[in-house]
This record gives C-alpha cells, sequence and structure tokens, in this order.
C-alpha cells in the first residue's frame, strides 16, 4: 500500500510569495501567473513544508491511500 | 430615610462606584482624584473587585475598556493632565461603544497647573478633547451628596447608552467634606444581554435601535471590537455609506435621547428677570449670589447645567426668551459662556464673569459685577 | 445663621484632625450643616496646615470661609497670613509659644498657653490640637462640648484617646475660668 | 500537526489575509493558530487584543474575543480583560514598534508585575504599515524611510528587556523555525504568568527593498536564518562572532506567583473577614491623614 497525496492550492488566498516552491524538496509545485500551482503531484513525499510555509494558508496536503479496494477508500482523519 | 455620613466628595464618589455595581477599577495617582483611587483600593477586593494601579493613565484608560468588555462595570479617576493623556483610548471607547466611567476632578491649568486648587477648565477638553465627530455625556455634581447619586447615575446611563460617561467634578467638590444621605433605594441599570443567538449577533447592528446591545465575553459571542471605521460586524470598512451611517449611529443614539440624558436644576426662576448660568461648585456660589441679591430685591434665578454634555439648549432657549440678562459665570476665561451665547444670545443679553487663579470666586464679587451690569443697561 | 471657624497652624500639630473632629460634632452629633475644606497635598507641604468649617442651620451655599467667627493661629505664619480676614466682633486664640509677635493691638486676638498644656498634659505638641478644641468648646457656645467628647472618641486612637481626652479637658477649663 | 486542523480557530471568510506577499506575519498567526489546537484551547475561552501596525490585524482572523485597540496599548486592555476573566488565555500581538516603542512602558510593566497574558511580539525591525520608518529594534546601520543613512541607534532586545523586567517565560525564535515556534507559543500560553515569545520575522517590501534583500520572501528569510542562532550553536560562539545575531530559544521559564491567582487570593481572605464599619466610615481616613 502506497501513500498518495493531494496538495490542493486556494488561488484566492495564494499570494505568490515563493515559499512553498522554493522549500519543497521535489519540485512538485511551480509559480504561475503569480500563484502557486501543482506540476508534479505524483514526486509529492508528503513532507507537509509547503503547508507550513504558506504564510497564507492557501495550501492543504492531504494523504490518501492508494490501491484499496473499491468502495473503502479512506481519507485521512480530515 | 438612608445613613448619614459625613465624607468627602472623592470618598463618596467611591462608594457609589461600588453601590452602583462597579468591580474594576484602574487608575494612576493623580491630586487632587487620589482619594477616590484608594477608597477603591480598599473597598473593591473586599466585593470580589479589583483594583489595579497602573503604570500611567493610558493603561488605566485601555485597561477599564478592556474589564467592561467582560460585562462588568468598570471606572478611572483622574485630573485634567491625566484627563489629556486618557484621550486616546477615550476616544475608542467612544468608537467602541464601550460603557465606562471617568472622573475628572478638575484642577487649575493649563499644563501642571495648579494640583490642589479648584479650576474649571476642562470643560471644552471633556466636549472636543479627542479627535473626531463624538457625541459625550459629563455630568456635573456641586455637592457631596450629587456626587454620591451622579456617580450611580454615570454608571446608569454608561450601559444604557453604551458609552463612555464623564464625572466632572473639581478639587473644591472632591476634597471638602459635607453630610450626605445615603439614599435607602437607587435605581442600577444593567448592561442589555443579546437578544438573538450568537450567530445572529452583530454588535454595531443598529436595524433594531440606536443602542445595539453589547455581548460580555465569554458566552458563546465572539466579535471583533476596531477603532477603525467598521460596519455593523465590528470588522473594518471604509465603504462611505457605511462609515457614514455607524458614525450617524453612535451620534444618534446620545443626540436622539438628549431629553432623557439632560437635567438642569432650576433656581428661583419661576418670576426671575435675570439668571446666572454656572455649574458645579461656582453653581453654589451662585446660589448664594442669587439669594443675596433676592434680599436686594432683584429678581435673579439661577439656571445649572446638572449634565454639561449633551449642552442643555432647549432648556436655555426656554429662559433666554424671557429672561432680561443671563450672567455666565465661570471658574475659567471663558468656555462655557461660548455654548450659552451661542443658543441664548439670539433672544437676550449675555454677559459673562470668570477668572481662574485656583480659588472659588467670592460671592460679593459675582454680586458687585451682576449689579453694575443690570444698572448699566 | 452662619458660623465660621478656621484652623490654622503647621504640619505635626494635627490641625486636619481638630477640623475633622469638629466636623464630626457638628454634623453628626449636632445634625447641623457643615462643610469643611481645607489646604492640602502639595499646598500644605510647606509646612502650613488648615482647616476651615462653615456650620449652618441652613444650607450653605458658598463653602469657603470669608470672614471666620473663630481663627485658632497655632504657628507665626498662621497669624501673620490668616488673621485679616477675622471679624471685628470675632476672636483670634493664639498659641504663646509659637505666635510672638502682633499688629498693633488686635482687639480680637488672645494667647493661650496651649503648646504648654498639651505637653504637661500629654508629653507630646501634637495634643495642642485637643487642647484647642477644649479651648473653644468652652468660649465658643454654637460648640456642643459632649458632641466634641464623642467625635474625638471616635477619631482618636484607643491607645492616645485618654491622654487626649484629658488634654482636651484641660483646654476646656483654660476657657472656662476665664 | 496539520494546519487544516488548525483552522478552526480562523475566521475563514475574512481571508485573504491583508498582507503583502511573503510577509512574515502570516506564518506567526499559522504557528499561533496551531499553538492553540494543540492545547485543544475553547474559543470562547480566548481573548486576543492587538495594537495598530500590520500585526495588529492579526485578531480580525482569529475566531475568539478579539480587540484591535490602539497603537500600543494591547497590554493595558488586555490586562483589564484578564483580571476579570481569570479563565481566559489573554494573548497580546504586538509589533515591535507597538511593543518597544509606544507600548514599551506597558510592556516592562506588565513583565512586572508577571500578569498571565502571553505577548507575541512581531518583530521585523521597521514599522511597515506606515511605510517602513526605524523602529526600535532595527539593527544598527539599516535602512528606512526615517533613517536614509543608516540607523544610529542600537535597537532594543526584547527578549532582555522582558527578562529584565521580570517576565517569567521568555522565549525567542523566527519564522524560520515553524514547528519549534508551535511549541513555544504553546508553552507560553501554558505558563501561569507573564510569558514573552519575541518572534522574528520579515517584511520584505518596506525592510527588504531598503537592505540589500529585494522583495524576494525567500531572499529575507535567508537573512533571518544568517542573523538567528539557536541558544545551543550560540554557547560555542564568541561575543564577536554573536554580533549582530538574536538567539532563538527559552531564556527563562520559572514558576513564580502571577498577578491573578495573587488577587483572587486576597479577595477570598477578605470575603471571610468583611467588618461591617459603616458607623465609623469615614474614621480610618481622618486618621491617617492625620498620621501623613
Amino acid at each position: 500500500m502506497k501513500n498518495k497525496f493531494i496538495i490542493k492550492i486556494n488561488e484566492k488566498w495564494c499570494k505568490g510569495c515563493n515559499l512553498c516552491i522554493e522549500f519543497c524538496p521535489k519540485n512538485v509545485l511551480e509559480l504561475k501567473d503569480a500563484k502557486a500551482k501543482v506540476v508534479s503531484p505524483e514526486d509529492c513525499i508528503g513532507c507537509y513544508i509547503c503547508e507550513y510555509r504558506c504564510p497564507d494558508f492557501a495550501i492543504e496536503v492531504n494523504k490518501v491511500e492508494e490501491e484499496v479496494p473499491v468502495g473503502s477508500e479512506k481519507t485521512n482523519k480530515r | 430615610m438612608g445613613q448619614r455620613k459625613l465624607i468627602s466628595g472623592n470618598h463618596a464618589i467611591a462608594e457609589a462606584a461600588i453601590r452602583a455595581g462597579c468591580r474594576f477599577f484602574a487608575g494612576y495617582p493623580i491630586t487632587p482624584s487620589s482619594e477616590i483611587a484608594e477608597r477603591l483600593a480598599e473597598l473593591l477586593p473586599q466585593y470580589d473587585g479589583i483594583f489595579i494601579q497602573m503604570e500611567d493613565e493610558i493603561a488605566s484608560m485601555g485597561a477599564i475598556i478592556g474589564a467592561s468588555l467582560t460585562g462588568k462595570k468598570a471606572l478611572t479617576a483622574t485630573s485634567g493632565p491625566g484627563f489629556s493623556l486618557k484621550q486616546e483610548n477615550l476616544g475608542f471607547a467612544i468608537m467602541g461603544e464601550i460603557p465606562v466611567v471617568i472622573v475628572n476632578v478638575q484642577r487649575g491649568g493649563p499644563s501642571t497647573g495648579l494640583p490642589t486648587f479648584p479650576g474649571q477648565q476642562d470643560l471644552m477638553q471633556v466636549r472636543w478633547g479627542r479627535h473626531g465627530d463624538q457625541e459625550i455625556i459629563a455630568l456635573v455634581p456641586d455637592s457631596i451628596q450629587e456626587s454620591y447619586e451622579f456617580t450611580i447615575k454615570a454608571f446608569n446611563l454608561a450601559e444604557q447608552y453604551r458609552t463612555p460617561v464623564i464625572l466632572l467634578t473639581d478639587e473644591v467638590i472632591s476634597q471638602m467634606k459635607e453630610q450626605i444621605e445615603i439614599p435607602d433605594d437607587v435605581e442600577i441599570i444593567d448592561r442589555e444581554f443579546p437578544s438573538v443567538p450568537p450567530e445572529e449577533y452583530y454588535p454595531f447592528d443598529g436595524s433594531k435601535g440606536l443602542v445595539p446591545p453589547l455581548a460580555p465575553y465569554g458566552e458563546g459571542y465572539r466579535y471583533h471590537i476596531t477603532g477603525l471605521a467598521h460596519d455593523k460586524t465590528g470588522f473594518p470598512s471604509s465603504n462611505p455609506k457605511v462609515v457614514r451611517e455607524q458614525l450617524e449611529r453612535k451620534l444618534n443614539k446620545i443626540r436622539k435621547n438628549r431629553d432623557e440624558i439632560v437635567d438642569v436644576e432650576e433656581f428661583l426662576l419661576e418670576d426671575a428677570e435675570y439668571a446666572i448660568f454656572a455649574l458645579g461648585s461656582m453653581a453654589r456660589v451662585a446660589k448664594q449670589v442669587t439669594l443675596d441679591l433676592r434680599e436686594e430685591g432683584i429678581p435673579i434665578g439661577l439656571l445649572r447645567p446638572l449634565t454639561l454634555w449633551p449642552f442643555c439648549d432647549k432648556e436655555l432657549i426656554n429662559y433666554a426668551k424671557k429672561l432680561k440678562h443671563i450672567f455666565v459665570v465661570e471658574m475659567n476665561f471663558g468656555q462655557i459662556v461660548g455654548e450659552v451665547e451661542r443658543y441664548a444670545g439670539k433672544y437676550t443679553k449675555v454677559d459673562w464673569y470668570g477668572r481662574a487663579d485656583g480659588r472659588l470666586i467670592p460671592p460679593r464679587e459675582i454680586k458687585d459685577f451682576i449689579k453694575e451690569r443690570i444698572h448699566e443697561n | 445663621m452662619r458660623h465660621e471657624i478656621q484652623l490654622v497652624g503647621q504640619g505635626g500639630q494635627g490641625i486636619r484632625l481638630a477640623g475633622a473632629i469638629l466636623a464630626r460634632a457638628f454634623g453628626i452629633y449636632d445634625k447641623k450643616n457643615i462643610v469643611e475644606t481645607h489646604l492640602y497635598g502639595a499646598a500644605a507641604r510647606g509646612g502650613l496646615s488648615e482647616s476651615e468649617l462653615v456650620i449652618s442651620d441652613e444650607e450653605i451655599y458658598y463653602v469657603k470661609v470669608q470672614n471666620p467667627d473663630v481663627l485658632i493661629v497655632l504657628s507665626q505664619r498662621a497669624y501673620d497670613d490668616f488673621s485679616e480676614p477675622v471679624k471685628n466682633s470675632g476672636v483670634i486664640l493664639a498659641d504663646d509659644f509659637y505666635v510672638k509677635n502682633f499688629k498693633g493691638d488686635d482687639k480680637r486676638l488672645t494667647l493661650y498657653p496651649l503648646t504648654r498644656i498639651a505637653l504637661d498634659t500629654t508629653g507630646s505638641l501634637i495634643a495642642v490640637n485637643v487642647v484647642s478644641l477644649g479651648l473653644i468648646s468652652a468660649l465658643y457656645s454654637v460648640i456642643n462640648v459632649e458632641s466634641m467628647r464623642k467625635a474625638i472618641r471616635d477619631l482618636i486612637r484607643e491607645k492616645h484617646l485618654s491622654k487626649n481626652l484629658e488634654a482636651f479637658e484641660e483646654g476646656y477649663k483654660l476657657g472656662d475660668n476665664r | 500537526m496539520k494546519t487544516e486542523l488548525a483552522k478552526k480557530y480562523l475566521r475563514l471568510e475574512k481571508l485573504p489575509t491583508l498582507w503583502c506577499s511573503g510577509c512574515g506575519h502570516g506564518l506567526i498567526l499559522s504557528s499561533l493558530l496551531r499553538a492553540l489546537y494543540l492545547l485543544n484551547i475553547e474559543k470562547d475561552k480566548v481573548a486576543m487584543v492587538s495594537g495598530i501596525g500590520c500585526s495588529g490585524r492579526t485578531p480580525g482572523y482569529v475566531d475568539v474575543h478579539t480587540l484591535h485597540t490602539t497603537h500600543g496599548r494591547a497590554i493595558p486592555f488586555a490586562t483589564g480583560i484578564k483580571l476579570m476573566k481569570p479563565e481566559f488565555y489573554v494573548l497580546a500581538v504586538m509589533g515591535d514598534g507597538d511593543c518597544a516603542a509606544i507600548g514599551g512602558n506597558h510592556f516592562i510593566h506588565a513583565a512586572r508585575r508577571n500578569i498571565d497574558i502571553t505577548a507575541i511580539v512581531y518583530n521585523n525591525g521597521i514599522y511597515g504599515m506606515t511605510g517602513g520608518q526605524v523602529s526600535p529594534t532595527t539593527p544598527y546601520g539599516a535602512y528606512a524611510s526615517t533613517a536614509p543613512y543608516g540607523q544610529l541607534e542600537e535597537p532594543f532586545d526584547i527578549v532582555e528587556l522582558a527578562l529584565g523586567a521580570g517576565a517569567t517565560f521568555v522565549a525567542r525564535s523566527s519564522i524560520d523555525e515553524i514547528p519549534k515556534l508551535d511549541r513555544l507559543i504553546a508553552d507560553g500560553i501554558k505558563h501561569k504568568g507573564f510569558s514573552v515569545i519575541d518572534v522574528i520575522t520579515i517584511c520584505p517590501i518596506t525592510f527588504g527593498r531598503r537592505n540589500k534583500l529585494g522583495e524576494d520572501p525567500m531572499m529575507n528569510l535567508r537573512w533571518v536564518q544568517d542573523i538567528t542562532v539557536p541558544m545551543k550553536k550560540a554557547k560555542d560562539m564568541s561575543k564577536e562572532e554573536l554580533k549582530g545575531k538574536w538567539i532563538t530559544g527559552i531564556f527563562r521559564d520559572e514558576d513564580k506567583p502571577n498577578l491573578i491567582d495573587l488577587y483572587l487570593e486576597l479577595n477570598k481572605k477578605l470575603k471571610h473577614s468583611m467588618v461591617d464599619e459603616s458607623s465609623k466610615e469615614g474614621v480610618e481616613d481622618v486618621r491617617r491623614q492625620d498620621e501623613t
């Protein structure tokens, strides 16, 4: 069972400061039109650094458990 | 009959505050008001209240606002220079519509002036000492009895209109001792609790009346208060319509209720052709002058504002229409006379006598002045 | 009828306490209208101490003393600065230990050994206040001596009370013998 | 702990914040929310008070009892609240000018009286909202709109100030130490007594631009990394090496009687010993007057 992460970016709140992009160890994010965008979600290792480093509450990283029988997918505790 | 006591004006204020339900005092020592703090330092802890001497006047004013937001009645007391320092946060209390009572025991000014002598030089500072448009309520006692009663009234008005109220006394009234009758029953007005649940509550919502209720902290009503211009929710707004509406409501809650708030004493005015206009300790002197002049056959009376602000314009105009001459007497170099002229000037002659040297003006001087003016006309 | 009593001296002579005793005797026990005012705080720091009372059966409007009926002076400065406004029919009671220089022949003035009596009866200068109170209680018929004794009992601490009452009676005798 | 969970303390409808892109203030707020979440504090038991300036806008975003007061006065207002609501967690959020210039007097006195308030200082060494004037923590030599030739004055060390004045919990951190900052704030909130958390933060727009860091938040953040030294590391550094650096960590965490408990104790004692002296009212005052 391999963990997969979904990164949600709230574009309304993102001010394009670039901090998340600078700190992401796997270059998952990129700045486009002055907003952070997820460009390679499959590379995300779930370190949550982008979420912690965002001064604007604009990034949310959620863990999704993959390859489990259909109908019993679970997101994390949220 | 209530209990008879012989106390000073400052102690009467302190004891009346407890009676009114005041449970918090923050202040900074300043002559001639310090006895209010001293007495409350003794009394408050006995009534489960808190007394704190803060690091300055600014902090004292801030602390009473904070305390009031928890739903408790709060007081501070000071004199001229300290009152100047309180102005910033007093403005905040007006903007945030937070009920508090501030006692200003006037002394001679400007600046450090005459710490141990009286003055009536803060009349306009009380009205306009802060920046921005605002209405303020100020009560002026002329005896220890009134110091006691007006303190309670000040708390009542503060709660009723959700606004700071100033009790304006002076060194004479606050330091002297005379007997008072402690009333057995007094009316105490407590803060109105919101009638709506927290999710429908807005601290500045004027839709149901000019004075929206102020929810105490810790009861599930979580709201925001700022000194910035704000909308009904309390959050900042610079929308001109919202800003204007909010400010107008804050002014109107006093203006439209002025008949309920304003009170005057009419002393021997029924058949009077002349009147003295004076307040506080000078009104007491003026009463003596009135009696003395009456004895000499001069039909004179005294109009005394018990509420300095809002000003007793209607009452004054009413008398001005009937009177030949109004004599304004005050312990300063011309403050309230401007207001009297503004309203009464159209209808009758207004003359002024006053000075500020730290002494009550003796009756003889005023008598001579009035007789001279009457004679001239 | 309006009566005005003024006490002036220097710090340490118990002037304010004497004023408070008078105020209490008149105001609480005799049920007269009284107003007590005084120099206080920094104004009195120069050594001057003062208390003044207006007593009346009617409302008191002007709260300050204008022309005292009785002035007690317990220091030279007190006499120099405060004696002038005293009524022609009024009395100035001066302590002979401190007040030595007088203006001409002031018919209002009488000297009394107040400080000496205080020292003799209590061994302390401060009791000059109650000696003075005893004296005016004897001389001034407006004052009810019984009310004064009650007020002294209220306002003077237990451990100093008997000495002070004794000093009061000595002062009273001083006036009574006259 | 995820920020997402701490968002329950936010007034979501008030976001985005008005702070500039890359402003460090949002990071402090985010730590603060996680600290509240960590301690599982009930919203109705928190009052957050601020002064004026960029930091002053913090309470507006937090769903607790919030009060945006006058410049420098957060602590006095907070004092009034805390004294009347001892069970409350009272937080005073301030900027460096707010705390150490116009509000400096309130700050040291709150520390002296050890009132149970948590002071969080958003220390970016500049007056941001008013356009980049020098503040009491602007580094010596730094440029500001009112120091066009460089600041001539030495900065206040807020930690030293708090320690000297008697605060019982004193810590410093920066926006570069995010998970650590969460814990420090939580420790400060938990602490009974006056707690101070000095947080070194950035203002790329008004400070960075004038001080060769540019408006790039990352450049500014690197500067923060450069000027802050963890306490452990600082122990091995010379005075010379530490010049111009801010040491981070907990400087004091001590148990001392706090003002609230002392008041509650006094009130309880007096309640039981209250005597009716109404018949002799005023007697005590006269005695005192005569004695003094």
